[in-house]
């Protein structure tokens, strides 16, 4: 990795784009990456409209401004493409993935989208499955490190166990239940054919 | 009192200083009004030295009152106000300080 | 109780050589309150007359600890030493049981107003502490502007006796009774003039752990306007015209210390100060009658609750 | 050593666990309040010894703080804008009485209008209080300057408070990577505590917090301005020391490309990330870029500065608050300052920018070189000072 990859994240307040964010980062750290990573800052309340950025780099990252053309959007809520432009400065090379039930066809005809690649997964119905809620942020971390080719996907399973491990240490089925969870969306991410 | 104003360099450090320095200063010369201790009729009830606002009133070693500290006293008379001897047996009388 | 045999034999937390006024009463309560402690002392006070007189630098009248920080914050900064003092003594650096008693002062300006906030945020946190406002009800060091403590009439600089507006147009802010809301464990009211009165509560005080408030009346001879011989005299005479009951709530339970014998007429109280001189005068009868009238629904109200 | 991922507040609340002040006192504010939470979760836990007093205002806090501080304890707070504000009245009096509490700032613009997000503004204001400041450029720096900050608030030469600063948002809440030191590093690094004096002592008393009348005031102010004096060599000596013993070194300006440099930018906080990234770029276009970040801006070093700057033909003077009195800010007027009577001076231009947390992108930052640039080949003032960014 030559230059720094920028992510953006879409939810809405509550829904933890913040959370994934930080956690995809603290996984990338663990993997030796140089990160960053930091919510779009506002008086918003549950439920509105956020964003979350991540920066990677295999060199420390210096620059602080803020994230305008990211190579990379998540949507964790599919109904927020209805009215944020959740492609604004996706380069043409970009990748969208997207926690829905449609296929990438779908979502590219609903967004009137021409270039960029668009991959789906249904992130709720693996955390609902899995998890027992819906929390769709863990599993599509699972489809991002599959997507983007950016972390060695057995250390960040072993890495994100070790961490959840240890944050949930008295509930072992949670961790049991989010690692199944991003493994799922892992290999049930699908792309454009 | 003449005393030498020191510089800066010999200041504690931090706005410091030792405790209880005020001793030094006098104020006795606040006074037009003079409180006379008349031990005789003293009956060391200590009213005017719970009542003293400038720590004036001077006891002995055994803690009996045995006069007034000019050093300090200000003539403010709630000695003298305080003072539950009977008129013809004052312990405390005011007077006008003469200068 | 600790009789004035008692006391004489403590070593005095001021020195005199302090410039205060003559007959000022700040010194008499500072005195027999700290003399009250069996324990060591330290001592944060308010920017006001107390600290501005005992500590004109190079000279400190004060024998004990003492640190002034600003006007509105001495509850705030005696809750800091206090958390220093829990803190090195956690850490080893302070013995077990070497207790020593923390005590804030100010008047009523940096208690009853700018300091407030910073009063009732310490009691609320439970400092152990002991909290004493020498209220003469004004602005004393600053030349006499009326506080949320000036009485109702008593004209001062920014509440003066005019031809139209007969000086302070409210009555006292009852910051006793605050202070009981707070149900704190110890909340007192005494005044000079009452010695005995004031170090048993100043003792009795000492003897319980947490944040604990006693609100003297101070005669100020300047603002108040009387010959300084007759400080403990007035202070007398206000709780004798019960605008000043002297009483104290124990963990919540009102008890009266002090009865007088006859309950004088507020107006000897006012007649002996200048500053209601003026109410004295044809034409503001209504304003004392007034005054007399929330004295005696005051008292009543405190005696009901003392009784009950 | 560990490696953490942790936003500027998590860095510096995680540098206060290491340092285990005797007391903290406390209120919370945005974009600071992580601050307090996560040390108050680290008092709840039980792995702090720390007396934590949550106070009911800043104004309290910092009262509090002067009281614990004068009991001979080591203190921290932390806290931003309005809350800075609100302690301002007691800032000067914790430094006249030489008490090295260390505060944690959170830069955020003032109110009015509202705002909650990053400038300068704040920490700027209560610049002349005799404390000492530095400016953290990241999560890394923000963690190794509070350490730093405790070893240099401490020095007996020094005996200042010291508040290090972060950019509110763009640091407090960004998450980057960390090289922590352990826990016993940092105990053996901050040493114990040692008071000069404390009101505890009751077998000293001592009276502290005097008035002065007009004979001695002007005295009690000169130990700020001989500690100040010494304060630069301090955190020199200490930045220095912290580089031999954990690999960063740190001064009180960086001088980033400077050596051959023609046109520089002046910057301080997090915007000297962004403008590395810059004047990489245009080195590799053969244009001779530098950037000098100002880390201390209390004590203020002027001679560095100069040093700097001298041999340059234009700069950028980077300026994250206005002082509203229509000539620059606070950094271009100490700079403006300290350059007066050298014999080379460069053209030195002030850019005010980003107010209320205005981003500053990279594009921002090319437009301003490309105007030193311009102001190097003319060797004229295009503009003396702009608002830059702002609407018409």
């Amino acid at each position: 990795m030559e230059k720094i990859v920028e992510i953006r994240w879409h939810g809405r307040g509550g829904q933890g784009a913040k959370t994934a964010a930080l956690l995809f980062a603290d996984c990338a750290m663990s993997l030796g990456k140089y990160i960053q990573a930091f919510p779009e800052y506002g008086p918003e309340r549950m439920g509105a409209p956020v964003q979350a950025f991540d920066r990677l780099s295999d060199h420390p990252i210096t620059l602080h401004c803020g994230i305008t053309n990211p190579q990379i959007v998540l949507v964790l809520d599919p109904t927020l493409m209805a009215t944020v432009d959740v492609t604004q400065g996706l380069p043409a090379d970009g990748s969208l993935i997207v926690n829905t039930s449609k296929s990438p066809q779908e979502i590219r005809k609903e967004l009137g989208l021409k270039n960029a690649k668009i991959y789906t997964v249904d992130a709720s119905a693996i955390s609902k499955d899995k998890i027992g809620r819906d929390i769709p942020n863990t599993p599509m971390l699972g489809a991002l490190v599959k997507v983007s080719g950016l972390l060695d996907y057995d250390q960040m399973i072993k890495d994100t166990e070790v961490k959840l491990e240890k944050k949930f240490a008295h509930k072992p089925e949670i961790v049991k239940g989010n690692i199944e969870a991003i493994k799922t969306a892992y290999d049930k991410v699908k792309g454009e054919k | 009192m003449a005393i030498k104003k020191m510089g800066w360099k010999e200041l504690m450090p931090g706005d410091a200083i030792s405790g209880g320095t005020a001793a030094e200063f006098e104020t006795g010369d606040w006074r037009s009004e003079k409180p006379i201790f008349h031990k005789e009729n003293c009956i060391n009830c200590y009213f005017c030295w719970a009542y003293c606002p400038d720590s004036a009133i001077l006891l002995d070693e055994n803690k009996k009152v045995v006069g007034i500290d000019y050093k300090y006293c200000k003539g403010c008379g709630i000695c003298d106000r305080e003072c539950p001897t009977k008129k013809e047996k004052r312990a405390i009388t005011m007077e006008t300080e003469r200068k | 109780m600790p009789g004035l045999r008692d006391l004489v034999k403590k070593s005095d937390p001021l020195t005199g050589g302090h410039r205060a006024c003559a007959g000022c009463g700040a010194p008499i309560v500072v005195r027999q309150v700290l003399m009250s402690s069996k324990d060591p002392v330290v001592v944060v006070s308010a920017t006001g007359c107390l600290e501005v007189v005992t500590t004109i630098f190079p000279y400190s009248a004060w024998t004990v600890p003492f640190l002034h920080n600003a006007f509105e914050n001495s509850a705030a900064t005696c809750s800091g030493i206090e958390a220093a003092y829990q803190a090195l003594k956690r850490t080893g650096k302070i013995k077990e049981g070497q207790h020593i008693n923390f005590v804030a002062f100010g008047g009523d300006g940096g208690t009853y107003d700018i300091g407030f906030q910073s009063l009732s945020g310490a009691v609320e946190r439970g400092h152990d502490m002991l909290y004493v406002c020498y209220n003469n009800e004004a602005y004393m060091n600053t030349g006499i502007q009326r506080s949320s403590a000036t009485p109702k009439g008593a004209s001062t600089t920014t509440a003066p006796a005019g031809k139209v507006i007969p000086g302070k147009v409210q009555f006292s802010k009852n910051l006793t009774e605050i202070m009981v809301a707070h149900e704190m464990p110890y909340v007192a009211q005494s005044a000079v003039g009452f010695w005995r009165d004031l170090t048993s509560k100043a003792e009795k005080a000492f003897s319980i752990r947490g944040p604990k408030f006693i609100n003297v009346l101070q005669p100020c001879r300047l603002g108040w306007g009387y010959k300084p011989a007759d400080t403990a005299a007035i202070g007398r005479l206000a709780a004798d015209t019960c605008v000043w009951p002297l009483y104290e709530v124990e963990n919540g339970k009102y008890k009266l210390t002090y009865k007088p014998k006859e309950k004088k007429p507020v107006v000897e109280f006012l007649k002996s100060q200048d500053r209601f001189r003026h109410l004295l005068k044809p034409g503001n009868e209504a304003i004392l009658e007034s005054i007399q009238k929330e004295t005696d629904k005051r008292w009543e109200a405190l005696l009901a609750k003392s009784e009950g | 050593m560990p490696r953490i991922a942790r936003t500027g507040n998590e860095a510096m609340a995680e540098a206060m666990r290491q340092i285990n002040p005797h007391v903290v006192a406390a209120y919370p504010i945005t974009p600071a309040t992580e601050i307090v939470m996560i040390f108050a979760g680290f008092v709840a836990n039980g792995v702090v010894d720390t007396q934590f007093v949550a106070v009911e205002s800043e104004h309290s806090a910092m009262s509090a703080c002067v009281g614990a501080a004068a009991a001979g304890c080591r203190v921290m707070t932390g806290t931003s804008s309005q809350g800075l504000q609100l302690m301002s009245e007691i800032l000067p009096i914790a430094s006249a009485l030489a008490l090295p509490i260390v505060l944690c700032e959170v830069n955020r613009a003032l109110s009015g209008p509202i705002n909650i997000h990053c400038d300068h503004s704040d920490t700027m204001a209560v610049r002349d209080f005799g404390w000492i400041q530095i400016f953290a450029e990241n999560a890394q720096e923000a963690y190794d300057s509070v350490l730093q900050a405790v070893v240099i608030a401490e020095n007996m030469q020094v005996r200042l408070p010291a508040m290090v600063t972060t950019d509110g948002f763009i640091i407090s809440h960004c998450m980057e990577r960390v090289e922590a030191l352990e826990d016993a590093e940092v105990k053996k690094y901050v040493g114990e505590f040692k008071a000069v004096n404390s009101v505890l002592d009751v077998g000293k008393p001592l009276t502290m917090g005097c008035l002065d009348l007009q004979d001695y005031y002007f005295e009690h102010k000169m130990p700020i301005v001989e500690s100040m004096k010494k304060a630069k060599d301090v955190i020199l000596e200490v930045g220095l020391d912290f580089g031999k013993q954990f690999g960063r070194e740190y001064g009180l300006v960086e001088n980033y490309k400077m050596d051959d440099a023609e046109i520089a930018m002046v910057a301080m906080g997090s915007t000297c990330g962004t403008a590395r990234v810059v004047v990489d770029e245009l080195r590799g276009k053969g244009v001779k870029a530098g950037l000098l970040k100002v880390r201390a801006f209390r004590p203020f070093p002027a001679e560095e500065i100069k040093q700097s700057l001298s041999k340059l033909k234009s700069v950028a003077i980077m300026d994250r608050s206005d002082m509203f009195k229509n000539q620059g800010g606070q950094v271009f007027t100490e700079i403006r300052s300290a350059m007066y009577g050298g014999a080379n001076s460069p053209i030195l231009t002030n850019y005010i920018y980003g107010l209320g947390g205005r981003e500053i992108s990279l594009d921002d930052i090319r437009k301003i070189f490309a105007e030193q640039k311009k102001n190097a080949e003319s060797g004229e003032v295009s503009q003396l000072i702009q608002h830059f960014g702002v609407r018409i």
